[in-house]
């Protein structure tokens, strides 16, 4: 490999199937990189020290700031399966909040997952542990216990970068709020991934197009990460 | 050189038997370095139309063993705004470029065809039908692309009407012959991917190796006796599947969505394609399509 | 209890969905202990003439990859000497015994025909037909056969000739449809077998996962829509794959030459299938070919 | 593997590919069995240790006596390609001799492989090494050599047995030179092995029938080795 994968950028792996697919790095480790796969995934069957054939780095990753700007205060906001692709950013700034969302509490990662410099806050959509969510939801909260979405408000309030990796049918409501938040956001303030099959990588397929109110994009060339704010309603 | 439309007034001669099928590489940019363009005989575009379509919603590939299906619905542009982006590039290109137009309305297809004829170095037009279009429907779409736009007119055939629409275009005076588009199928869909439980089976234009021994018997029963070059796609995986395709008299090769695994495969190709001619092996055991059928030699 | 002829006056009840493809099985005692015949739903017995027929010569298989092709010229002792040596262990057979007949000529279907009629357990006859049976040629064919013989007539369809001939026969009155015989194929010879250098091609009938994808297609377009049960064939090489067949619609399934390879196959498909019938999981995202098509649902 | 098969049985194997291949025995090792493959062959990609799916021994190999009856003097034939099909056989009985036939000196085996109680008889087609062939044709040699035929004619008189592994086309000449000899050769006096593809191995796919003179025979279950005589022209 000539060079690994950043955050949110990815590498199209032969793993023997009849098209490549899309390794995403989850924590950097020296030249290379670890990635976190699905169980059953064609990558869990290669044997330790197996050589795979990849084509990479493609796509448009995380943008964190120009050189000679760097941020103080990222956000990330995490659904918990998606919480990985996130992980080459947990220590990309002096300040870090992780928000991670699960339907329940046995979803939610383990807290010693992560570094020590990470502050954590845990939502769950069944108020089993954390706040309750989901995140975009306001209104008051059953007795005991704290809507995620007051908490959420504070943090994009304050920070300089935020980076999602959630399901795409969340974006549109959370694009809302951070336009509703900070009024002006400038270009690439919020970014989000979107996870689709790229079987080509190279914008000639269209299998991984993904249809925002600003009309069709590419995951492959034009993202994966997009601004987030590419998915506001119209 | 080889020509690929000997009937037409401006002919459409390549260098190198080898293109890429359309759908598989774009409209000509999209692999930049990893593939040598200037050693292929043409380039052939994605599915065009000439208003824009959106792509379909859903699930759109299923991969199962060796095999893949792709839906897509295919989504494009529209000739205008492909001719906008691409035009410049396709002018520098040192081989020709072949426009693939989705065939559905005559009128569509004539005014699409009018416009690329217009393009430098757009050299000849590949029309896809769908599965269900007549015979009578098909000239009708031919006649219309050949009129309106003055260059060679390729039909890329559906898998399963070649024995049917073949012979019948090549007589009504088409240029030349994909043999074939990618037939429709349906995989059981592995429940490891992205969204686990939704579907079990998906449905879409089937590429693996599944289609190469049905590519070379209708390339077998068809290639030599037709009266126009054939163009051979269908599941070609390496330069020795290219040869055999030669062999069974195919004027030339397309590579089609197996490339994504392995695009070094066109630069691959083209290298065992430029030995000469005569180093290609000769069929042996194999009936000429035109030679009566004896207990003997089938 | 799977009916199915259920139109017949007879019918043809089997208790298992599973039965090997004709050609893959023998007359029945071939695969001794290796297969369990009581687990499964019936037999067919290999292709039969009238006349006895002897072995095309020369090469018979062609293996590349994962597909082979064979061919055979369907070798066989002729109707009468079938019945002389393997009448008395269909008897005992606790399934049913459906033959296999080569449907060449009108006379030759209906004589034969009628010698199966009178055999013990013989409960059905399956037809193969050429390729290039016509409509109305696959017609008088199942029609001698049916007269003659007093049995269900199931018809084996070509695999090109589902669209054509299939909803054809189902009208015309055949019991049953088999989907599909094995298409025609060529492949390359890997040169490292018994003649190193004596063809280059071998052409014959295909077999492999190749075919499951199309198998599937094929279900999905017509196993619902027929008005006659359908019998799933091409390329089934696990549970899985038969379970997929009975969920788009598929009567009951065969299995083709794949079972050389794997003769436990049988076993293992018939444990499979003997689970309650709610256990097969449900088509989600699988358009019904009795619906409209739109851009939301293909 | 329950049993090795023995000499002219056959094992299938399951080496991958979407058929069986058969195996036949060259040399017996303890429980199982050395084979011959040609170069290229499936096998040769399998990595030394790997578990392959066998199912046999299959077939009618060769005959040499009923028990109780052993025999003394065994004349093997074999082309050199086939030879590896007689290995277990070259210490069959106490008095052993093989002829071996090739094009030419070059593809004779190396003297050396065979155990010293076999007595060995090369000859080439173009009279390079050993007696002149081909085995079956008479009549005056050139100067400096001498004809296959007349030795053959002495062995073929001499044997008690005889088992042949050559090209099957050469076996109606074979069967015609035994006829000649002993004039009422009873059955499997000698025995042909007849090697063709047999994806089936159970009688059921039709591949590896064999026409005789005396009808159509599946190699796999009525052969693959069979009495010479019956390829003796009608
Ligand atoms: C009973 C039935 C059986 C069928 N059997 C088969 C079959 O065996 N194999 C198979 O592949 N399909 C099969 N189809 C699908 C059928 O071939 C196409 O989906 C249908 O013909 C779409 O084209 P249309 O123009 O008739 O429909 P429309 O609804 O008018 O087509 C909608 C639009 O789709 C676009 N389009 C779709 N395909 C193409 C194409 N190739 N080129 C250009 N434009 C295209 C055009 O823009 C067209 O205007 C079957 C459909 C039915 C209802
Ligand atoms: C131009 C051309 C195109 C063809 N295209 C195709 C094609 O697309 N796909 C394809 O598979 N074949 C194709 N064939 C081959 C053709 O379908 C058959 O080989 C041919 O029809 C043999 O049958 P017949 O009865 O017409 O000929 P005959 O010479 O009369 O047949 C000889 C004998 O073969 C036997 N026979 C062969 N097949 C069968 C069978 N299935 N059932 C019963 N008896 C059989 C019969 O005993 C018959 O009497 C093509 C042949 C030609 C000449
Ligand atoms: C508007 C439209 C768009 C289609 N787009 C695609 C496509 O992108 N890819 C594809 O493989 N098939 C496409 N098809 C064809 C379908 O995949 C398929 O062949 C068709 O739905 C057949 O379904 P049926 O056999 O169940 O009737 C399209 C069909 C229509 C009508
Ligand atoms: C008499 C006869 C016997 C045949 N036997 C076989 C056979 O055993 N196996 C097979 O796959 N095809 C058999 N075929 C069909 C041929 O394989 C093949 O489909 C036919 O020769 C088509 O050749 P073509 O496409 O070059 O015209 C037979 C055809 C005929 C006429
Ligand atoms: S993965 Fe093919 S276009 Fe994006
Ligand atoms: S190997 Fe199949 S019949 Fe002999």
């Amino acid at each position: 490999m000539d060079q690994a994968p950043e955050a949110g950028e990815f590498m199209l792996a032969d793993l023997g199937g009849p098209v490549r697919e899309a390794l995403f790095p989850s924590t950097p480790v020296g030249d290379g990189f670890d990635t976190v796969v699905p169980p059953g995934h064609g990558a869990t069957r290669l044997l330790p020290g197996a050589t795979v054939d990849m084509l990479g780095p493609l796509g448009r990753g995380f943008r964190l700031a120009p050189t000679g700007y760097p941020i103080a205060r990222l956000l990330l906001i995490a659904g918990a399966e998606s919480l990985p692709l996130l992980g080459p950013l947990f220590q990309a700034a002096p300040s870090v909040v992780l928000v991670v969302e699960a339907a329940t509490r046995a979803q939610l990662p383990p807290p010693n997952r992560f570094p020590p410099t990470v502050e954590l806050t845990l939502v769950t959509r069944d108020g089993s542990a954390g706040y309750l969510g989901p995140l975009e939801a306001e209104g008051a909260a059953p007795a005991g216990l704290e809507r995620a979405h007051t908490r959420l408000v504070e943090l994009v309030a304050w920070a300089e970068r935020i980076c999602v990796a959630h399901d795409p049918s969340r974006y549109p409501a959370l694009a809302a709020l951070v336009k509703r938040v900070r009024l002006q956001p400038h270009a690439d303030l919020a970014q989000a991934i979107v996870r689709v099959p790229m079987p080509c990588g190279a914008g000639v397929c269209d299998v991984c197009r993904v249809a925002t109110p600003r009309g069709e994009r590419r995951a492959c060339v034009d993202g994966p990460v997009f601004d987030l704010l590419d998915f506001l309603p119209e | 050189m080889i020509e690929l439309a000997p009937n037409h007034k401006y002919g459409l001669a390549i260098d190198v038997p080898l293109m890429p099928a359309s759908g598989a590489f774009g409209y000509g940019d999209a692999y930049g370095d990893l593939v040598d363009i200037s050693g292929l005989g043409a380039i052939v575009t994605n599915p065009i139309s000439l208003q824009p379509r959106q792509a379909t919603q859903g699930r759109r590939i299923a991969v199962h063993e060796d095999s893949f299906v792709v839906h897509t619905g295919w989504p494009n542009p529209g000739a205008r705004r492909v001719i906008r982006d691409y035009g410049a590039t396709w002018e520098r290109l040192t081989v020709p470029v072949i426009v693939h137009l989705l065939a559905n309305h005559t009128s569509e297809v004539a005014r699409a065809a009018a416009l690329f004829s217009a393009v430098p170095n757009v050299r000849a037009i590949e029309l896809g039908f769908t599965a269900a279009a007549s015979r009578k429907r098909a000239v009708e779409l031919v006649t219309a692309a050949a009129v309106e736009g003055d260059l060679p007119v390729i039909a890329q055939i559906p898998f399963d009407r070649v024995d049917d629409l073949a012979p019948y275009l090549a007589r009504q005076g088409v240029d030349a012959l994909t043999l074939t588009a990618p037939p429709r199928a349906v995989l059981p869909v592995d429940e490891n991917g992205e969204d686990p439980g939704v579907a079990r089976f998906g449905r879409g234009r089937l590429y693996g190796r599944a289609l190469f021994p049905l590519l070379l018997n209708t390339l077998s029963r068809w290639a030599v006796k037709l009266p126009v070059p054939v163009i051979a796609c269908g599941g070609i995986a390496s330069p020795d599947d290219a040869l055999a395709c030669l062999t069974l008299g195919a004027a030339a090769v397309q590579v089609d969505a197996l490339l994504w695994r392995d695009p070094s495969l066109l630069d691959r190709i083209a290298r065992a394609l430029a030995k000469p001619r005569a180093a290609y092996p000769a069929v042996t055991h194999l009936l000429s399509p035109n030679e009566p059928e004896t207990e003997e030699n089938v």
